[in-house]
């Protein structure tokens, strides 16, 4: 049982891994600032839930597991907060902040 | 063999003196600043590495108080810094204001 | 193995990220680099089996620091204000001779270090030994708060002279009277929901610091990133003078009638009685996580100095 | 008991001037600094009676914890400290009368002082980076205090370089820890023994304090920031705040490395004080400017400090120390007094000149003699303790480096103390020249307070008369553990 959890946990883990690794070209490789942020929204999220996953199959204790699970809530808030921040001062001012 | 904790004792080598070129040969207020901070990192890094004692046993609490201890004072040391930084800035404004012309251009930094 | 290739490829990332802070034309860039640098400075402290100080400079190095390195560069001119142009002029030509001098610092810095036996320290020995009358089952914490509490007080001193500087450089003791733009609507949302949540955090570390990682600083430090979350936002729930004053010396205070009390009973400056230290300690440490966060939200505050006119600097120092 | 009161009532001090309204901050502060000089006062009759006194922070006995330690060294700083720390407080209480800046003044000088109070009793490697902290920071907010472009530039680049050298200071103490695994001085000076990493971590805190102290060549921060200050900063600045540094330089030199240090390390450091010398002095000569006379006058006459350095990092010959080390001791210690008094006084009569005449120019002073009579003489009776003319202290200390230099045998050092002394009297008799000169047409002199007149005057007087009474001091000093002492020791 715990073996099979294990693999269970470690291939979530790299999942989000996967999500992160995308993302992360994303950004590199994406032309504009609105492009990036879907490249990086789907890394935080998806990347991040997949890791939490993983890592809560992987906890011995629900009490972890609900830890990490409220990490990535507050992930989500922040993150999904943040892009609009972002894209507002895109839309807003096409030309300049930082590049 | 290489120990974990000579490879972060090296980084932290590096950190110091690479915060400290910066703090002797960046013109820039804002950047010496930043590298002071860089030159704290790594003198943090090396009390912690100091601390390790092995990947079993708990690290020395002593160095580590040591460090929370140096972060606050760094901050703070940072934060003044960052005013005068400010303080500065704002009275070149106003005596370009009162003299009715823009602030000085800014001087020509040698490309890197 | 695997850990060690790790712990090198950790190693040259932060040197290389240091680099880059310098070496960078742009300081926006520079400054958001060197907030990397501090994320993955975390990480080194989690390998170095450090999670206080994971904690701690994650929320000042990263955190702070980089807030107030941003907000520095939004309220500088366009171009390098005169201060830096004065210091540029006679920087010049230090160029192969600096490099060659921070390349033998930093050989001889490096044999040093390598030159270093491992060996159990005395301290930490004596530590573990008188732990159980400290009052805490947290060695860092025993250490911050009574070993070494004397340097937590002055270092309390030091947060204390930074915010009396940077008021007497702002010519006033009064924080309010600024006004900012207000943020847009999703941000006040946020920081709104969030801070009975950080609240909540501070209050957990504070507890946690007694057992486990955690404790004074961390919780001020979270504290402090609230208090700046919270003027962003436009909400000033502390906005009278003395009201600050109050917060600020609070944690220095709480040691000094610590001291002075236990001083009159006949004990030496900052020694607390076996039986009662557990509750000195968490005096002292909510005093002081108080004031380290009032301090630290304070140094931002207090930056922004009052209005002038034309203050339309952008968000980065271009190059001309 | 009394040995944290130093540290403490500052303290408090400090924070009744920064909460409380600016009449109470001010009277509170004062009242406070007079309180300390009577700790001060009350901690070296103890120590007089009793021999040196320790303190255990929090009841815990070093290693593990934090020793506070007052020998007669640590004793004669504090005094000092006190004594000129209470002039420059009366001082400041006329000089700051309704400025906007007194509410400031007054929290971070009394910071500064607890600094320097807890810099000279700690015995903690650690601790005393904390502390070197406080009165750094405190110092370079004093600095800035001016608030004008050259003030703020000059407390910027102090601050810059004050925070390379705690780092630079740190980073030795976390090699030290590597290597001993202790932070308390004794421990670590029973430990300490040759090795790389025991130098390099020697030379990194030697460095960082030297920067701090503004020892030739690392003294550029000094000059700007110390004239560009208020008058009661800048007496504070290069009477006590530098010296505080050279005092960790020694304590760590002598009473922690003794065995570890070299003599080659001690004639580099003593080569950097003679090239301070004469560099120094001879820039104090081509100032035009009062202030910034005065201060590179304080670059030379640290100068002199560094003579102690090679003068007693000599081998011991069959475990006894060389005759002359108590007289090199002695006329180094003595150095640190005189130009404290002298240089606290020289600054404060700058800032009465500065307040009468509203210009720092050395050309503004004519006709002062028979204008500001008291605040000239200060002038002149300073001037004759820097110069090192008898009977003055300084006369006493530069007789007695004279005096171990010839025994020792290391004549190179005695030219650049004649020298060093002949540069001083020529920017001396310059000052006094000027004050002496007619005026061209009438000078009008604006009031200054007879507190802002008489204190720089009692303070001069201070400087001369030390001379007179060698045998204190110098019994003072013998109290307590310091190695030169010591009739055994860490022979080489």
């Amino acid at each position: 049982m715990s073996g099979i959890l294990n693999v269970l946990g470690i291939g979530l883990c790299l999942i989000g891994a996967g999500f992160f690794l995308a993302g992360t070209v994303g950004l590199l490789r994406f032309p504009d600032s609105l492009c990036r942020l879907h490249a990086l929204t789907k890394a935080d999220n998806l990347g991040l839930g997949f890791m939490v996953l993983g890592l809560a199959v992987e906890s011995d204790s629900l009490a972890v597991a609900g830890k990490l699970a409220l990490i990535w809530l507050l992930a989500l808030l922040a993150g999904a907060s943040a892009c609009y921040l972002i894209a507002r001062t895109t839309v807003h001012d096409p030309g300049g902040g930082p590049e | 063999m290489i120990e974990q904790n000579q490879i972060y004792g090296i980084a932290a080598v590096l950190l110091f003196c690479v915060g400290l070129h910066g703090v002797a040969t960046r013109p820039e207020m804002v950047r010496k600043v930043i590298a002071l901070n860089i030159m704290g990192a790594g003198v943090f890094l090396f009390l912690i590495s100091v601390a390790w004692q092995g990947a079993r046993a708990p690290a020395d609490p002593v160095p580590q108080a040591m460090v929370l201890t140096g972060i606050v004072v760094a901050v703070s040391a940072s934060a003044f810094a960052l005013g005068l930084v400010r303080r500065l800035a704002g009275l070149a404004e106003e005596s370009a204001a009162e003299h009715g012309e823009s602030p000085a251009a800014p001087p020509k930094e040698d490309p890197k | 193995m695997i850990a060690l290739i790790f712990d090198g490829v950790l190693a040259v990332t932060l040197v290389a990220l240091a680099w880059r802070v310098l070496a960078a034309p742009d300081a926006f860039e520079a400054v958001v680099v060197f907030i990397t640098l501090g994320l993955l400075m975390a990480l080194a402290w989690g390998r170095l089996a450090a999670p206080d100080i994971a904690l701690a400079e994650a929320a000042v190095g990263a955190g702070l620091t980089g807030v107030l390195l941003l907000d520095t560069l939004g309220a500088l001119p366009h171009g390098s204000p005169p201060a830096q142009a004065a210091a540029h002029a006679e920087i010049r030509g230090r160029g192969w001779p600096a490099r060659v001098a921070t390349g033998l610092l930093a050989t001889t810095l490096g044999a040093a270090v390598l030159s270093l036996e491992p060996r159990p320290s005395l301290l930490a020995g004596q530590v573990s030994a008188h732990l159980g009358q400290s009052g805490v089952s947290h060695p860092v914490t025993a250490v911050l708060l009574n070993f070494r509490g004397y340097d937590t007080w002055l270092e309390l001193g030091v947060l204390l002279i930074a915010i009396i500087g940077v008021l007497a450089l702002r010519g006033s003791t009064r924080l309010s009277g600024e006004t900012l733009a207000r943020p847009p609507a999703v941000l006040a949302w946020l920081i709104r929901v969030l801070t009975p949540l950080i609240l909540m955090v501070a209050g957990y570390l504070l507890w946690l610091g007694k057992h486990a990682a955690g404790g004074a600083f961390q919780a001020g430090v979270v504290l402090g990133a609230a208090g700046v979350l919270l003027w962003l936002a436009g909400w000033h729930p502390v906005a009278r003078e003395w009201l600050w004053k109050v917060l600020w010396v609070i944690g220095f205070l709480g040691f000094i009638a610590a001291g002075l009390g236990q001083l009159l009973a006949g004990a030496n400056w900052l020694e607390y009685p076996p039986e009662t230290a557990a509750t000195f300690i968490l005096c002292l440490e909510l005093g002081a996580a108080i004031s380290i966060g009032a301090t630290l939200a304070g140094l931002f505050i207090a930056l922004h100095f009052p209005p002038r006119e034309n203050l339309s600097g952008g968000p980065n120092e271009r190059r001309p | 008991m009394s040995m944290i009161l130093p540290v403490l009532l500052p303290l408090v001090g400090a924070l009744l001037a920064f909460i409380g309204t600016r009449r109470i901050g001010a009277v509170g502060a004062m009242a406070f600094a007079v309180a300390t000089l009577g700790a001060s006062v009350l901690l070296t009759v103890e120590l007089w009676h009793g021999g040196p006194q320790l303190h255990m922070l929090g009841g815990w006995p070093a290693p593990l914890g934090i020793a506070l330690v007052a020998d007669g060294l640590s004793a004669m700083m504090l005094l000092m400290t006190a004594v000129v720390g209470v002039f420059i407080s009366g001082y400041a209480l006329a000089y700051f009368q309704g400025e906007a800046s007194q509410r400031f003044f007054w929290p971070l000088w009394m910071f500064l002082w607890s600094g320097l109070n807890a810099l000279y009793l700690s015995a903690d490697v650690f601790n005393l980076y904390v502390v070197l902290e406080i009165s750094g920071l405190a110092a370079v907010a004093l600095a800035a205090l001016g608030g004008s472009r050259p003030a703020l530039v000059a407390a910027l680049r102090y601050l810059i370089a004050a925070m390379v050298a705690a780092l630079a200071y740190l980073f030795g103490v976390a090699l030290l820890y590597a290597e001993y695994g202790v932070l308390d001085l004794e421990a670590l000076g029973a430990l300490a023994a040759p090795g790389l990493a025991t130098t390099v971590a020697i030379a990194l805190m030697m460095l960082g304090l030297a920067v701090k102290t503004a020892l030739f060549p690392l003294h550029f921060w000094l000059p700007p920031a110390h004239a560009a200050a208020p008058a009661p900063v800048s007496a504070a600045l290069s009477a006590l705040v530098i010296k505080a540094s050279f005092y960790l330089m020694l304590r760590l030199w002598f009473g922690v490395f003794d065995g570890v240090v070299t003599f080659g390390a001690g004639q580099l450091l003593g080569a950097l004080g003679a090239a301070a010398i004469l560099w120094g002095s001879f820039q104090a000569l081509r100032q035009r400017r009062l202030k910034l006379l005065i201060a590179h006058s304080t670059v030379g006459q640290i100068g002199y400090l560094f003579l102690i350095f090679p003068l007693v990092s000599v081998p011991r010959v069959d475990g006894v120390s060389a005759p002359w080390v108590v007289e090199a001791w002695a006329g180094g210690m003595f150095q640190v007094l005189s130009h404290g008094f002298a240089k606290a006084a020289l600054f404060l009569a700058a800032g009465v000149i500065l307040r009468a005449t509203a210009s720092d120019q050395l050309t503004s002073m004519r006709d002062l003699a028979g204008r500001l009579p008291a605040t000239t003489f200060a002038f002149a009776l300073a001037g004759v303790s820097l110069i090192g003319l008898p009977p003055s202290g300084g006369f006493v200390a530069k007789w007695m480096l004279l005096k171990a230099i010839f025994a020792s045998g290391q004549w190179w050092w005695a030219p650049v103390v004649v020298l060093g002394s002949l540069l001083t009297a020529g920017y001396v008799f310059m000052l006094l020249r000027f004050a002496f000169k007619p005026a061209n047409g009438p000078l009008d002199l604006k009031p200054v307070s007879k507190v802002m007149q008489v204190i720089p005057l009692l303070l001069a007087l201070i400087a001369v008369l030390i001379g007179l009474n060698v045998e204190g001091p110098l019994r003072l000093l013998e109290i307590g553990p310091l190695t030169p002492f010591l009739p055994q020791g860490g022979g080489r």
